[in-house]
């Protein structure tokens, strides 16, 4: 069985969703020579007009993609910085979110955003190391944040298939997991199902994108100690707050481990939920970034800005000494 | 739609010129709600350059847009209720009169951010046209989007990628009240020629100029030629919107404003059929607007548990806000 | 003793602070004329030097105002639209915000972007009606959310004096409440430093903006049933944590009433920090618009979509009997 | 600064031309993290611009930032030890490569967006004018970045309200794999063009020619003349980043780069110099390298501990995210 990297997930997407709808194309600056590793080979197959490099105009091309949209293309657009998201953020939540509903169901707007390598990307400092998702989330706009190559691919193929705008964040700490797959087992991933990587009774760790890989990680350290349950969530909205519930009613203990910052962040947002629909027999915890974090250039100093594992173990134990 | 028949270009613009005086008269009655930008006085621009396009051609329009959105063919009944907010309205009573739309007509919509919709008819007209369609577009923006720059950046794409777009800019000679030259500096068809574009100015206020100009530029661009802007001179005959009838704002000179009124686009096109016609039209588009507005009134309104309807294209339902 | 009305206040937070300091100035469209009816009086006391009309330049004017800041000016920016706000996103998290850390200490960025305005204006439909504080809040931005005119005065005052970057949204629904006020009791107000309307004992009503004016009236309503706390935390960002976990240890119970969307927004926010640090006597509630929430223009639909008194009375009487 | 001296010039280049040579070097071993994007082939431009301003002006660069850094004066030693993410740097290793800034001798800073420093330098030198200097300020940009309607909009606000910047559009043929012909409608000097500005083409790998021009633009600005352009023509020698040096991109023919190479600014200003003028400065250029390199490597990394130092300018300190 081939190792299938999470990277390459993304271009196997990208290629059997060019090739299953002509109407499904690309946009991003630099994807010809796939300066980012994700759209490599795909203009050698699918040709310069279906994999177009367009010039530094991010309002203009995301715009773009959205008339495109309405005329009844599928554009997939690729993002080199996270923050790009900043830029255009008017042009997805003011225009492409908000059309279905001001035309009174005219139409849709099925442009998928790519983002390969949001988060922090070790040395690329305050303004390329941003994890804004929670922001989409608040918008409405579906977000999802695949954790491993398969869903990578399963997530980007639904994302491209969805009459809605998605944003997919593929977090720089991702990037590089490898995973044994057959190729036929790559499968389309809805949007909105959680996955279980690992199940436990005693504590509910929710994770997101990479660092399920963490949980995962500190789950199997404590392993003869505390019985964790890791959960994924992959599409952060619309969250599946049923499988949720289900497994924090029966752990009765909760901890979100979330690399973005902490006010308004989609780490709140799961404790939130949860408290209003299930009593919990400790208080819950998160291990996120600082409130208003901008990443500092030095590698320590980055590191230390974003939530580690040691955190996530010191919250565990707190969850099961509390309760 | 392509033909300079007098007639038909003062019927357009007669029927925005009565329209715009209904809608007046029902947001001083309460029907309209939220109010309205009216387009009195720049008729002669919507009516001219819609008469050059085809019905399988897309235009997108600004803030100020019942004129385009009638003038591309939108039924006024339907487009009245839109603006009483009626579930019988153009978008279901969702949009109102910044986001009046009629996809089926080629109306990509009014939008209510300026600047916004350049680059959006210009990704609609590239994917139509490589979905087999040879169709055209226009974009409709005052002097003040010539300061966006996602506007720029649109002429940039459009212009690279020889997409058939006419730029059309109504300069009314003021931004809200803002005057164009405390705005603009250099010129706004340089702005286009500076992207390589062909620009011309037209007399906004004489429909058939503005049509005969519009036809060469929409021949051109038809005939495999790229991008071109058309700056049409008008003046707004009434108020930014219609708070300004509440709360009189200072800054145009009121010889300048009767200098404006002047050169009525509707008088000029009038004045070019024989009376009986011209008394004929008059009656027709009377009618269509008295049977519109008894539509409208009559129509009911959206159930608010509804509220959300069309939110998302794919199905998805939001969750709700109640406690 | 006067009845201020909340523009006023405004108006006068920033006649003071232009009187007080020379290094502040105001940058806007049409603030002039006071389109907005904030800026009133301010270019004939103050000159159109430091009252500054711009054109529809968004991102520059945004970032021009940085430039200003790190050159020793305190500019204001007036935002007609709470949308503009995406448009700017970019220039105010990923550069305002930033700057001071990413220089290591170098320099400061006082700007205040206010928005007069936010939330629904009744008509105004879907790209008008954002309530986006909570996208800051997330940011780390400081984020300013006044309920009444002396806090509209005090806090708009407090802003322009900060060393950092600071949004002050004044909601629709608020600008045109009046108090009686002497203009000498008019002082300002800390960030960062929340407000307690109406003291009480069985529940904490965290109450966000104009819905501070919903909250006191429930609480009324409700007198001889329950004693309601009304919370105003006043500034969203930083949260005043202290004086709210001392409240709700206090009453036991949790109702979080605001106008923006549920997920990841500040409502969320304060449900999970607060089941963090205090024990619950019963689940905590919040009324909030839905997820992902786009404004209808209808006005029935356009109201739907807020919190209501019912939902809030609603969620009172669920904590009650819940605990 | 003001003088050509041609000793200095090349000195100038020379040191950019080293420092970015040893840089690449720390790259390779490890010592700075995240990679540069190399000035090597343009130090002509910063040397020559910078050369024409006062110690009070003011420059914004970017990403490709450190000629501009250099060239106005900032330290080699504490440059490095921020590229090297230490203590001493100057960002206190809290910027990096892309935000490496020293406000004191009027570099507010590299810029990691590309096209955003053209409105923040507008309004630095707006507002140091206002303050009472006669200072002009530089925005350097790419080829890329004249796409960016955000700098657009500065070229309109800074033509607009006469503000004294010289925008320096450093043409390399590139943005990243993009071909400007293929990126850029029209002609760079076109677009300043169209905003009323006076553009000059000038050959950027001649720094005697970048001062000669820019020195009279300087000059005209200075004597109350509004902004102008300068598109400086050069060739990019080395990677868009060194993460190139691993990861080859097809995207320039090797004839290309070999004819770039060929008109090298280091060679060509070196050549004005006698010989054994020439080895002196080669030798001085070296020692303060070696100096610069040893203080870097020998200085201490910031303290995890203050990961967040400097975020907030007034104070204000923020919530951590541990569990
Ligand atoms: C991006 C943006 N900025 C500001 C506004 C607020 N606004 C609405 S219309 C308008 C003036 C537009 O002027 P112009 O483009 O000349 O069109 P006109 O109103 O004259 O038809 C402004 C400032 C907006 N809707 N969108
Ligand atoms: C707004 C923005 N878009 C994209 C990027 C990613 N990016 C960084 S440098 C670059 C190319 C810039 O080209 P140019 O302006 O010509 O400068 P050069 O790199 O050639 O010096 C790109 C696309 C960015 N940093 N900012
Ligand atoms: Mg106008
Ligand atoms: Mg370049």
């Amino acid at each position: 069985m081939p190792r299938l990297s999470y990277r390459r997930a993304l271009t196997r997407a990208l290629a059997d969703e060019l090739a299953r709808d002509e109407r499904v194309f690309l946009l991003g600056e630099d994807i010809r020579v796939a300066a980012a590793n994700v759209t490599s080979g795909l203009v050698k197959r699918f040709g310069p007009e279906r994999v177009r490099d367009t010039p530094l105009s991010e309002q203009a091309f995301t715009s773009f993609a959205t008339g495109a949209a309405l005329a009844g293309m599928r554009p997939v657009i690729e993002f080199q910085i996270p923050s790009l998201l900043f830029l255009v953020f008017e042009q997805i939540v003011n225009h492409a979110h908000k059309f279905p509903l001001m035309t009174g169901g005219q139409c849709a707007v099925p442009v998928t955003y790519l983002v390969p390598g949001s988060g922090s990307r070790k040395g690329w400092a305050g303004q390329h190391s941003d994890h804004p998702y929670s922001l989409f989330a608040h918008a409405g706009v579906t977000t999802v944040v695949p954790a491993t190559p398969a869903d990578a691919y399963g997530l980007l193929v639904s994302a491209v298939r969805c009459d809605d705008p998605v944003v997919l964040f593929a977090p720089a700490g991702a990037l590089d997991v490898r995973e044994d797959v057959d190729a036929a087992a790559l499968v389309p991933v809805p949007l909105g199902r959680a996955r279980v990587h690992r199940p436990g009774d005693d504590v509910t760790v929710v994770a997101v994108g990479h660092l399920v890989h963490d949980a995962l990680a500190v789950a199997e350290e404590l392993a003869d100690q505390v019985s964790v349950e890791v959960f994924d969530p992959r599409t952060l909205y619309p969250f599946d707050w049923d499988s949720l519930v289900e497994s924090v009613a029966r752990t009765g203990r909760l901890v979100v481990v979330d690399d973005a910052n902490r006010s308004c962040g989609v780490a709140g947002e799961v404790i939130a939920t949860v408290v209003e629909r299930v009593p919990l027999v400790a208080p819950p915890r998160r291990v996120t970034r600082p409130d208003g974090a901008v990443l500092p250039f030095a590698p320590a100093l980055d590191r230390a800005v974003q939530p580690g594992r040691d955190q996530l173990l010191a919250a565990i134990h707190h969850v099961m000494k509390d309760g | 739609m392509t033909d300079a028949d007098p007639v038909r270009l003062y019927r357009t613009v007669r029927l925005i010129r009565r329209f715009e005086e209904r809608a007046i008269e029902l947001v001083r009655s309460g029907h309209i709600v939220g109010g309205i930008h009216p387009y009195l006085g720049q008729e002669g621009i919507a009516a001219g350059v819609c008469a050059a396009l085809r019905a399988d051609d897309v235009v997108a329009g600004t803030h100020r847009g019942h004129g385009h959105v009638l003038a591309k063919g939108a039924d006024p009944a339907r487009m009245l209720a839109e603006l009483c907010g009626r579930a019988t309205g153009l978008n279901a009573g969702r949009g109102g009169s910044m986001h009046a739309a009629d996809l089926g007509v080629g109306v990509l919509g009014a939008n209510a951010i300026v600047g916004a919709s350049g680059a959006i008819i210009t990704g609609a007209v590239w994917a139509r046209r490589r979905l087999g369609a040879d169709a055209v577009g226009v974009s409709f923006f005052g002097d003040g989007a010539v300061n966006e720059g996602m506007l720029l950046e649109a002429f940039n794409l459009a212009a690279l990628w020889r997409v058939p777009v006419l730029f059309v800019c109504e300069n009314n000679g003021y931004a809200t009240t803002m005057p164009v030259a405390a705005a603009v500096a250099g010129s706004i068809p340089g702005r286009a020629e500076a992207f390589g574009m062909t620009a011309t100015v037209v007399d906004g206020q004489d429909p058939e100029e503005v049509h005969a100009v519009t036809a060469a530029a929409v021949a051109r661009m038809r005939a495999g030629g790229g991008p071109e802007l058309v700056e049409a001179r008008t003046y707004r005959f009434d108020a930014h919107h219609t708070f300004e009838h509440a709360v009189r704002l200072d800054y145009r000179p009121p010889e300048e404003v009767a200098r404006g009124r002047s050169r009525d686009p509707v008088a000029i096109q009038g004045a070019r059929l024989p009376d009986a016609r011209r008394v004929a039209v008059d009656a027709e588009v009377e009618a269509t607007l008295t049977a519109a507005v008894e539509f409208a009134l009559a129509s009911p309104e959206p159930d608010p548990v509804d509220a959300l309807a069309y939110l998302y294209a794919s199905g998805l339902t939001a969750r709700t806000g109640g406690g």
